[in-house]
């Protein structure tokens, strides 16, 4: 591995740029389809393209699989990348810092939102069975942790975390069908900024098909990704809601 | 194929036990009925349409006019005697059904219960009104055994199923037909996230679903006419399945049974344990949505593999053991017969698992020991599946060959996008390639697959085996039997009380003069089976 | 399918884009890996793109699969497709077509060149078993086939060319490491207008991983890809060394 | 597992028929030598290096010193004695074989064939050269012996045997190095395409290689010294393989001993039949360089595997039994013990053919009872493999499965680019991935596997087994037994006269005073085998 910050895909050799694609294209299998198929991959950037295999499915679509060297470079330095901008802190530390810092419990609704039902992401977090080894939030002495469950309406959401003061909601977007993780996280945004302004609590969502790098466009303070643990979560709270000097 | 024998007693007792277990759930299904049954016995009478002032413009959103007069008439007069009295008595002066509707609509139409010969004149005309819904069903079922006939049925088993989740019932079409031309036997249109939960059946051709597409009659219609095509085509009658737990059970049964549907999820408890509905009305629009399922000839699937993504597939396979024999004795009690069962269960083991193949091995012959004459219904990875999709196309010949090494009924196509995207064209195109390779080079590989008894698999089958029998013991020794162990979250370790969740207020106890023509007719059926 | 001549991938909706890549990059595993990956899929074209999965290679490389929408459009119109120029004829058309119009026999040499040993491509056009159904060239009463076998140099090559006076001469490269088939072929055309200028026999060229597209810049006559058959070699022969008004 | 059982007469016969139809082979070559024969005799006595003023620059492109050498002796006294004797003779003046090497070189250096005492000096000295070169090689065998002891073996069979191929040894290295720690137990460096023909063996460290790297006594030199370093790290032994089959075959075989390699692609017939190799000098040099394995301890893969690249693995199979039973006799006659014997076979049915994987069950059965007690090695598909490296990435898992079922004893990984490219790093992180998930899941499924006797599987063995025997017996009974077998296209359907093909001239018959004291040395091994 070069350590230059510029790199190309490694096929096998240094700098070859090989990469592998598929797709489907709504045309007929045949010589205009092959075509077709290179002129997509060669748009992408893919030369030579190689259509190493295609095959047709039913009558109007052909499947493809190419092989071929990419011209583009990544540039390192300019990768933006979600640094944890926060030290990982233990349990006993979590709960020193808000004992210390907040000196009260610490509040935390968790809810999925809209229609989506996937509870296990949002239980990984929450439950004290926590997930890859580390337990949930619920397992925190200085957390008082409410899991809404699914389903949950967004005025309900908002209802429920003013009566409890919540200090930070936590909601899950498991399905992503037509981005609709990412228009119910804006109109849960766009809810809680009506509803409460500048005193809303922390909103923090996750789910598996999340950019953490988007929280900014989403209207959120915090977004997770694939295989965020309790523990990432729990320093962020700290990190985010109990006053600096303290939590350091 | 294997010699794996069960003990006879072992598995005697199992049922005896599951009977025991699920009784009180029968008694209160027999005590209550819910505005989704009775909506079911208007749309069996013919009520069809939704009130134009309502919704936002999609007729999707639109309430339905078998609401509507359900309403009403619970407003009125209440539910406890149903609403065929309260309706045929005010259909006596001889407005239409929909001309009564209409009068709900705009507030002028007034219910009363009515009592003698005013009652029986009732009874009569709504028997009647609903008979000829359950007519259309009996010619449906005649009509699928006709084309069966004249298509033929798939060459052999496990049947091959396949999703369709565009959103769009004009994107679910051609793909659907693709896929048959493929070589699926049964599509299944899953529907759009959350409409489980919606306490009304959606109307219309729908293109805006999310993850799936709505469950409407017109897309009913629309999918079965358009694999009715693709059958002539390939001379091999293709299935097609909708999904009725949820809500609206009994409605979306009976419009499987008017659009010739020929199998339909249906599960006594998924609709509790993975919608949050509440367990009361579950259980009893579940009775009612089977007994129309028996009677159209429609094969249910039950969801025991959705336990599987909640809970550990090996610590918990005895509850997918136990909930099979649950869902059995609820589905006889209903009517349906064995080839109707189509019980689930899952290929869900961690594949980081030393052994995880055979063990799954052992669970898939434990269940086609135990309900030799069910065409069981065989699940994929879904859980461990991950954005490796050439990991996954693996995992996903492994489930399959699994299929065939157990003799499965029916085999659900596992996606090798599983856990990305709701499938993509290629991606059911490459998932039956798949499963076409395995049978064709492995299919019978069962010859040569004889587990020893006393050998790995053999005793993992007996240890499953009797985990169930203890905790169905344990469940048929409780007074509130299956409803107190669904509190104690039994299955998918997920809690549900009897008086939580969504639906409670549509449950409603029967007085002494309650009266449901639609059951009156379909008892019949039970006492048959 | 629609039938306009703009077309996009097809995942599950018209129109959506959909594709799938996987590719290694030398960075290793970690957040600054994955915003590498997205760096590149974004070059591509993919937007969104989603990084489903990655998993560490080694210690210094990561694997990626990513899926999205690309935004790139394809034109139908723009294809350049090598549609045969000329009629796929029976083997008693050859026949005819060369009895009448050359009244001798066509003199084909057959050859695998280079260090490539692979013979199963050009035995599939040549030997009477031949491919998909079709009966190879020698099979052709009219063709005066000789079929040199595997690694053959460029130097002999023309030398048993020039003693056979061959018509045509059809060659094989399946090895395409390092474009070894590319470079191969153009050494190979080289040396035949080096030697015999004009009247050089006809260059065909053949293997899995030629465009057939690419016959002109390789400076052979025609190149055939992936799947060909030799009722379509022997059809090209007949258009390109047989006067035109017999072939008709 | 499977209690498949081949008739011991019938089982005995093929042996027999086997040994019958190889002596002719036998007999060649001890009445002949070749140039790589004479070549592999200076290079056990010390004799490195190239002659600068030939090639274009590359050093792989110079003439070897061996080269040089020998050419000279032919030239002025002829081979028929082989190169000791006029050598060692020549160094009598006290010059050192370098010296000699340079002498030749420049022209000068002048040969004779002494006799009597000269004669008798002359042996002795040659005898004495070659003897630290053998030393060298039993030091080695030593020292493998050591590592394993302290590193360990593989934990399990199959070893899992994975090939490198960048052309590049500095690309080579810290891909094998990354394909180790995946849990490879075998690594092979696949040779530059067609270096297999040329008539003399690379020096250096090269990059230059197309579609694998040159075999380099450098390049085998960095590649051990890596692995040692990864087997130190990962606490398991890593082999290292190449490939000894070409026109130097006997000085290949010379290097790997010299460089501590592990395994060696060593085929009686594979240069003959696969690149045009002259049958005569293939048989006298394979002999020659398995005596030198034998020595080495190291293990020879047979390549019975690309018979089936090019002819049909069901049509055919028999043809590869027929090849192993040749294989093992010619290999023990020169001194291999079965353990060393790594014989070939392949999963290279057509997967659209029904019942292909019982099929391929069948075959790999067969090998398995016929030799007991080899390492068979089992190669992937590759013929049948497409551009679809979903489809690719599923049959490898059934590969691997077939592999565990029946017990082979080395697996070749496949790789799901093999229809597109020489592997890539993350083919090869994948396919091990898949290996490491088939045997973990399903490795131990081979209990449950037992093909009735009467079966599918059972009876296909027997069929194949048969006509081997059938076959053996038409070999055996040509006077020139397989050399004309050979000619007759019986192989891959590739037919090979004896006196066509590329190193014919390099063939050279014995005179009565021949003497090679490597052979001399050699023998004892064999006579102790
Ligand atoms: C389990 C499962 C189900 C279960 C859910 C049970 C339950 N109670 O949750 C059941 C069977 C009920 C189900 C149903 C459906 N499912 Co589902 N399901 C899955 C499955 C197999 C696994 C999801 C999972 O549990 N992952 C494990 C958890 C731990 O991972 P995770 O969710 O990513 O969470 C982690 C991170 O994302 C993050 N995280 C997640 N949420 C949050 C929240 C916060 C605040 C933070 C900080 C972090 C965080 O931390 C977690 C731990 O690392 C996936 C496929 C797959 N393999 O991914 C499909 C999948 C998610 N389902 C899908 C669909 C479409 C459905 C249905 C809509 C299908 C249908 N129409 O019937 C239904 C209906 C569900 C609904 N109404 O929403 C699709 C979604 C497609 C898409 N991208 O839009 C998937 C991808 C399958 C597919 N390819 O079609 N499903
Ligand atoms: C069979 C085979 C072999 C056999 C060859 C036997 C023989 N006598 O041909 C053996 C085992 C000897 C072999 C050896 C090697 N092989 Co090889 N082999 C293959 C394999 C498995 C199949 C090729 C084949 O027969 N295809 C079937 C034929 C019918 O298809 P085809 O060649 O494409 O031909 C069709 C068209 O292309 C076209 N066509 C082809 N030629 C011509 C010519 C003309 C004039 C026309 C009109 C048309 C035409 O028409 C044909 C019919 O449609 C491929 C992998 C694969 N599945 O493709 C690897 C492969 C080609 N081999 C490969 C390699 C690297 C080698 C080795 C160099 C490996 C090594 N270092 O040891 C060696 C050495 C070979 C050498 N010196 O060239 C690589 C090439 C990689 C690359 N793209 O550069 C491949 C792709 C495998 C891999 N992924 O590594 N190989
Ligand atoms: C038995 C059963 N019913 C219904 C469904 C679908 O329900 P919903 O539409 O609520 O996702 C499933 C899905 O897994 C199921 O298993
Ligand atoms: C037995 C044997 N030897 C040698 C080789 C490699 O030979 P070459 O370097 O000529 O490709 C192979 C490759 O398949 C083989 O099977």
């Amino acid at each position: 591995m070069p350590d230059g910050s510029i790199v190309r895909p490694y096929g096998d050799t240094t700098g070859d740029g090989m990469v592998q694609t598929s797709f489907t294209l709504p045309v007929a299998a045949g010589p205009r389809a092959e075509g077709a198929a290179l002129q997509l991959a060669t748009k992408m950037g893919i030369e030579p393209a190689m259509v190493v295999h295609s095959h047709a499915i039913d009558a109007g679509y052909t499947f493809f699989v190419v092989y071929g060297s990419v011209k583009h470079l990544v540039d390192l330095d300019a990768v933006v990348v979600e640094e944890r901008a926060y030290p990982l802190l233990s349990s006993s530390e979590i709960n020193g810092a808000i004992r210390t810092g907040l000196n009260r419990k610490m509040v935390v609704l968790g809810a999925c939102i809209g229609t989506d039902a996937h509870t296990v992401g949002i239980d990984a977090i929450l439950n004290v069975k926590g997930f890859a080894g580390e337990k949930g939030l619920e397992y925190l002495r200085e957390m008082a942790v409410t899991n809404l469950g699914a389903q949950v309406t967004v005025p309900e959401l908002v209802a429920k975390a003013r009566a409890a003061r919540a200090d930070a909601v936590l909601i899950s977007q498991v399905v992503t069908q037509k981005d609709a993780h990412l228009r119910n996280t804006r109109e849960l945004a766009a809810a809680f900024r009506e509803a409460m302004g500048e005193s809303r609590p922390l909103l923090v969502v996750g789910g598996p098909r999340f950019d953490p790098a988007m929280g900014g466009d989403l209207g959120v303070d915090k977004v997770f990704g694939r295989g965020t643990t309790p523990g990432e979560v729990a320093s962020y709270l700290v990190h985010a809601l109990v006053p600096q000097k303290e939590s350091a | 194929m294997t010699a794996l024998h069960l003990d006879p007693a072992l598995v005697a007792r199992a049922r005896e036990l599951a009977a025991r277990a699920a009784q009180p759930v029968v008694d209160l299904a027999h005590r209550h009925t819910t505005v989704s049954v009775e909506r079911a016995v208007l749309r069996l009478a013919g009520l069809t349409g939704t009130d134009p002032v309502t919704g936002e413009g999609r007729t999707e959103d639109r309430v339905p006019w078998v609401n509507r007069v359900v309403d009403a008439v619970r407003d009125q007069v209440g539910l406890e005697s149903g609403v065929a009295l309260p309706v045929w008595d005010a259909l006596a002066s001889g407005t239409s059904l929909q001309g009564l509707a209409e009068q709900v609509g705009a507030g002028t139409a007034r219910f009363q219960i009515p009592t003698g010969a005013a009652a029986d004149r009732a009874r009569e005309a709504a028997r009647d009104a609903v008979g000829t819904g359950i007519a259309r069903i009996d010619a449906n079922r005649r009509r699928r055994e006709e084309l069966v006939a004249t298509h033929g049925d798939p060459p052999r088993r496990p049947w091959i199923y396949l999703i369709v989740a565009t959103g769009d019932i004009h994107e679910d079409i051609p793909q659907a037909q693709a896929a048959a031309r493929a070589g699926a036997d049964v599509i299944a249109v899953i529907r759009s996230t959350g409409q489980s939960l919606l306490d009304y059946v959606p109307e219309g051709a729908t293109r805006t679903g999310y993850a799936g597409t709505y469950a409407t009659q017109e897309n009913f219609r629309l999918m079965r006419a358009a694999l009715d095509d693709v059958s002539a085509e390939l001379g091999r009658y293709v299935r097609l399945t909708n999904y009725a737990s949820g809500l609206c059970m009994p409605e979306i049964a009976v419009l499987a049974g008017l659009e010739r549907l020929d199998m339909m999820l249906n599960d006594a408890m998924y609709g509790i344990l993975f919608r949050d509905i509440n367990p009361r009305r579950t259980f009893v629009d579940q009775r009612f949505s089977r007994m129309v399922h028996a009677r159209a000839g429609i094969i249910i699937n039950t969801g025991e593999d959705n336990y599987l993504t909640t809970a550990d597939a090996v610590d918990e396979a005895h509850t997918v053991t136990v909930s099979q024999l649950l869902n059995e004795t609820l589905a006889k009690e209903a009517g349906l017969e064995d080839w109707q069962l189509g019980l689930g269960h899952a290929f869900e083991i961690d594949p980081d698992r030393e052994e995880s193949f055979r063990l799954e091995l052992a669970h898939a012959l434990l269940a086609r020991r135990l309900f030799p004459d069910a065409p069981l219904k065989w699940m994929p990875p879904t859980k461990h599946m991950t954005g490796d999709v050439f990991r996954g196309y693996l995992l996903d010949g492994f489930f399959n060959l699994a299929g065939a090494l157990t003799g499965q009924g029916i085999l659900l196509v596992g996606m090798m996008t599983e856990a990305v995207v709701t499938p993509w064209l290629s991606d059911r195109d490459l998932a039956v390639r798949n499963v076409r390779y395995v049978l064709n080079a492995a299919g019978n590989l069962a010859e040569d697959f004889a587990p020893p008894s006393g050998g790995f698999i053999d005793r993992r089958a007996h240890t499953v085996l009797t985990e169930a029998v203890e905790l169905l013991g344990r469940i048929a020794d409780h007074p509130e039997g299956l409803i107190q162990s669904i509190a104690d979250g039994t299955f998918g370790i997920t809690k549900r009380p009897p008086d939580g969740g969504k639906g409670l207020d549509g449950v409603v106890e029967l007085g002494p003069d309650a009266y449901n023509p639609a059951l009156e007719l379909l008892e019949r059926e039970v006492s048959r089976a």
